[in-house]
């Protein structure tokens, strides 16, 4: 029997394959009227470092590493709020004619 | 059902929403829904990991919370021409997050003794890209802001010194892997790629930056991967796969609209040299006022307005509009011409247009609008230029020869408002200006259109 | 620690909807000209089944078994041989115009 | 390198090449470069399989080589109007080896005492979307080749029986899950699995095969999904949702364009009760001769061609390409109107043309061409009939009503090849046939287009 770590290190690159095929797909289909939004949003999504900074934070197995987890967090948030705050500002602004 | 299920329900969850996100994009009715995807995906995320057993104090991170949010909300309200440094600021945070996840994982793992070669390689490579991303953001976002000067900085072999760094932070990274334990070739990585992201960015001209924040997202993503891989959490890796695939995607598409290379962008110090010779013979130019241009276009049947950077500087397109709508209320047909690479950053003449208030169906893609151009009326050019100029179709010798242009030059009459008769980002004269059929409008955009809004409003409605 | 056939259960759904992503982008730009070609490269593709049905003809475990198994390798082998034969077959007749 | 990392690599290219394969399908240029993806893909993933540590012999797994290599090679060579049974037929053998691979582990795992909740339940599934995909596809194949009989058999309360079986099959499998050991419920289950396919079909019309094959290859690919979650193997899962996905798309795609739902095509026994009646008033056509018939073509600018299930069962894209060569010689614009559900497959027409060396060019999906007829001189319609009729437009009473259609009524002039007044697929009358504009040539399509190319040919070339 393989060990657990080396067997999922293939999963990981699986999901990673099969993402990035997602990624190239979903945004070559993204509207060009939208490229600025979608910059925010992604934005807001790579702030998903979030769970790491979260855990690192949470787990405060030293003075240091709960420091860094803390600012980590904090960055991943400014992130998230704002990406998606001015994601959803900019599409409001975004309207059909004769509306 | 255990807690471990729930979290993992809720990353995949997660993963599939943050997908549907970026695909509702594909069209502006189903844009915000996609923001509301993305934000219940975060929030699953979030909650899951608020979840995790390993989690023995809330306290830190509630504060990280509202410090974040506190910092979050003033930087979502900055106006739409910030939005590029905005951009490269938050890319910033990013690195910084992933870099410093990693450094922790590092530090913990040393001591528990479990740093194996896979995890020791995966957080060197998350570091570099997390750190080299940190300050090569905020430069950008320097120079995006004018704070750090916008002009190329070169020197001898500067190319060569910039790959040195980042193969000896590369070589840092394989000694790492195999002798984990050795915390000084860490340390080397660190500063190495916090060196590296402000070298690299600081030969590229101001102009290039968004073609280069565009690539710093991609990194962004990347580093929020290696994270992925580090922790074994596959949601990680998903959302950063999908960043990196969009950063990666608009910088292609940037460079296409250029006809440059990645590689002409990031070390060719592009409009560094640009002699403005090309003078030589003395030729005219017509120029024209507000109530001409206003006469020429209230009888136009098909205007076509082609906005760029200058637009975006003088902040003209509230005027924009009122023009749009002047001239629609007297029939006219009026559409915009989007060139990929107009503005300051990918989609910035969208925003901009839209803020003002411009229904989108009005906004056409290049591609879509030169087919129209030989029957359009008036081409009216807004602080435009490189995008306009017609060399790039046929002089070879062009800096920015093979670069796709907007037909402006196939109008009846073509109508340029600028300043004065100083080149664009490319540094070269455009032979747009001295044709037959061109009216040159001289002054600030937003002050010249605003004369040719009133002097149509003055007017009595004309025979059309 | 999670035992590793659970951890890896959600890897395998995390594979499954990406792939479903993926599948589902990819099959709708398939060019409409090609939806028979389509079809017999699915089954060629789907025809995959014949990983499993190795391993079991060549654990020869059981009598049984390995019947099941060449039978199963036997049935898959027909859908990759005749699968991807007969796409190429037919794609070949599509020429463009002068050609 | 372990041989494990060695199976790994292998698999994560073989299902990267397998997502390229289908990619490069987006284009009949690229296409073929799909296909070699497709065999190095499929190649690789058996040679990973084959160094598996775990095989002791080779000898059963050649003769399994050989054999299906020798089935294989026939079944690839079958005439292209029997290309919808030879996939239904395809289908069943990929629903027999997932069905047997199921069946397989599960006895070895209750032999070593391994078969916990999950492993039961994912085998429960594989074996009931394996066996119902075979007999289902096998009834396919057979009403499609007119082996079994092709109208749609019904008796009363069919579709409660049917999906009680369902029920009953489902529950065993839950309760195989709770006692995995309990192998009576397993022999239960593929029972009525097999028995559900056989039954799922019966009731289906013989025309609505196609729709129902989609489906089935849908089902093939969700069993070689399950067949990765017992073997825990990402490749199977990967490319069984690949397959899964595009047979579900297909078949969302004809029901769209017959403007039927799912339910609808599985238990409606369509195409059954349709009484002919409509009759009534005694409305006259015109007739019209081969020679009638060159002479409208050669003296049309504009020619719209739109074949049909006729086309197909008459074998007579040759003429149709012998027509097409002789007008395009003399200068007239041919196109090819193809609707999503001509004919006996989904993409049917177009193989079938393309077999005949039309270049692809020339053929036009239904919602591109529609624009384009009412400035087309002559609609050729050969043995097409429901996808013509416009009480689709307009008769809200109509089995049909709602169906997009290809606008034939609106060319100038229309020619109706085919046999008789009966009607089509849906057992409706066509006005189109009773227009003013429409002239009937009556006959086998071969034939007629036959004459009609002879009188072309004979003809002095007309004044143009
Ligand atoms: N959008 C991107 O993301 C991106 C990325 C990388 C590179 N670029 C480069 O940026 C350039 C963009 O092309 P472009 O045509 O939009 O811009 P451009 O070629 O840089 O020309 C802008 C013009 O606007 C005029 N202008 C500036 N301020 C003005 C004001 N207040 N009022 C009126 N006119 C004003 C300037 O002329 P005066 O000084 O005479 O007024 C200038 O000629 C391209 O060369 C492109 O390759 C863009
Ligand atoms: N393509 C698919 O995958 C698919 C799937 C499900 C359902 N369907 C259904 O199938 C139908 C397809 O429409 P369609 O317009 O192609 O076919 P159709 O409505 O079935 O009409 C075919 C016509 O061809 C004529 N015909 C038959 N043999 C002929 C021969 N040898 N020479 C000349 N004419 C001949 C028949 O008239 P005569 O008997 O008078 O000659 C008949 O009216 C639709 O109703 C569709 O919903 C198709």
């Amino acid at each position: 029997m393989e060990n657990p770590v080396t067997l999922d290190l293939w999963s990981m690159l699986f999901v990673f394959m099969l993402a990035t095929f997602v990624g190239f797909q979903v945004i070559q289909n993204v509207s060009r009227l939208l490229h600025t939004p979608l910059m925010s949003l992604t934005n807001a999504i790579s702030a998903i470092a979030v769970v790491g900074s979260i855990l690192i934070a949470g787990e405060q197995e030293s003075r240091f590493t709960t420091i860094l987890g803390t600012v980590a967090v904090a960055a991943s948030m400014t992130n998230i709020v704002s990406g998606f705050l001015l994601t959803d500002r900019m599409l409001r602004m975004f309207k059909e004619r004769g509306k | 059902m255990s807690v471990h299920y729930l979290i993992e329900i809720n990353y995949l969850a997660a993963a599939a929403l943050f997908i549907l996100s970026l695909r509702w994009l594909n069209h502006p009715r189903t844009a915000r829904r996609g923001v509301i995807a993305g934000v219940v995906a975060m929030a699953a995320a979030i909650g899951g990991t608020l979840l995790a057993p390993e989690i023995i104090g809330y306290s830190w991170i509630a504060v990280a919370f509202v410090v974040g949010t506190l910092l979050g909300i003033p930087l979502a309200m900055v106006p739409l021409t910030a939005v590029p440094q905005r951009t490269a600021l938050s890319h910033a945070f990013g690195g910084l997050a992933a870099g410093l996840v990693g450094v922790a994982k590092y530090s913990l793992w040393m001591d528990q003794g479990q740093l194996t070669a896979f995890r020791t390689g995966a957080i060197a490579l998350e570091c570099l890209l997390g750190f080299l991303t940190f300050t090569g953001s905020l430069m950008a976002a320097g120079k995006l802001q004018e704070i750090v000067p916008t002009r190329p900085i070169t020197y001898r072999n500067q190319n060569l010194v910039n790959l040195s760094l980042l193969a000896i932070a590369i070589l840092a990274g394989v000694y790492l892997t195999i002798h984990p334990a050795y915390w000084q070739a860490f340390a080397a990585i660190i500063v190495l790629s916090l060196t590296f992201g402000v070298l690299l960015i600081i030969p590229i001209g101001g102009a290039d930056m968004p073609t280069v924040i565009s690539l710093l997202n991609s990194y962004a993503g990347l580093s929020a991967v290696a994270m992925g891989f580090v922790l074994q959490n596959k949601l990680l890796i998903t959302a950063g796969a999908l960043d990196g695939s969009s950063g990666f995607i608009l910088s292609v598409i940037m460079c296409r609209a250029m006809n440059r290379s990645f590689t002409n962008v990031l070390f060719g110090a592009f409009g560094q040299v640009q002699a403005r010779a090309q003078a030589g013979e003395a030729k005219t130019v017509k120029s024209a006022t507000a109530q001409d241009v206003a006469d020429l276009l209230t009888h136009a049947d098909r205007v076509v307005i082609i906005p760029g950077y200058g637009m975006a500087v003088a902040q003209a397109q509230h005027r924009v509009h009122e023009l749009y709508d002047q001239l629609t209320k007297r029939g006219v047909d009026v559409k915009f011409a989007i060139h990929p690479v107009a503005g300051r950053m990918p989609g910035h003449m969208n925003v901009l247009l839209a803020e003002a208030e411009i229904p989108y169906e009005a906004l056409v893609e290049m591609d879509d609008i030169n087919p129209e151009l030989p029957q359009t009326d008036v081409a009216l050019v807004v602080g435009a230029n490189d995008v306009v100029n017609p060399a790039a179709r046929h002089d070879k010798g062009s800096p920015i020869y093979g670069m796709p242009i907007i037909d402006a030059d196939k109008a009846k009459t073509c109508v340029a408002i600028k300043r004065s008769m100083n080149p664009g980002f490319a540094g070269i004269e455009n032979e747009l200006y001295y044709a037959d059929q061109t009216l040159m409008a001289f002054g600030d955009a937003k002050q010249v259109l605003g004369d040719v809004v009133k002097a149509i409003a003055g007017e009595t409605v004309g025979v059309h």
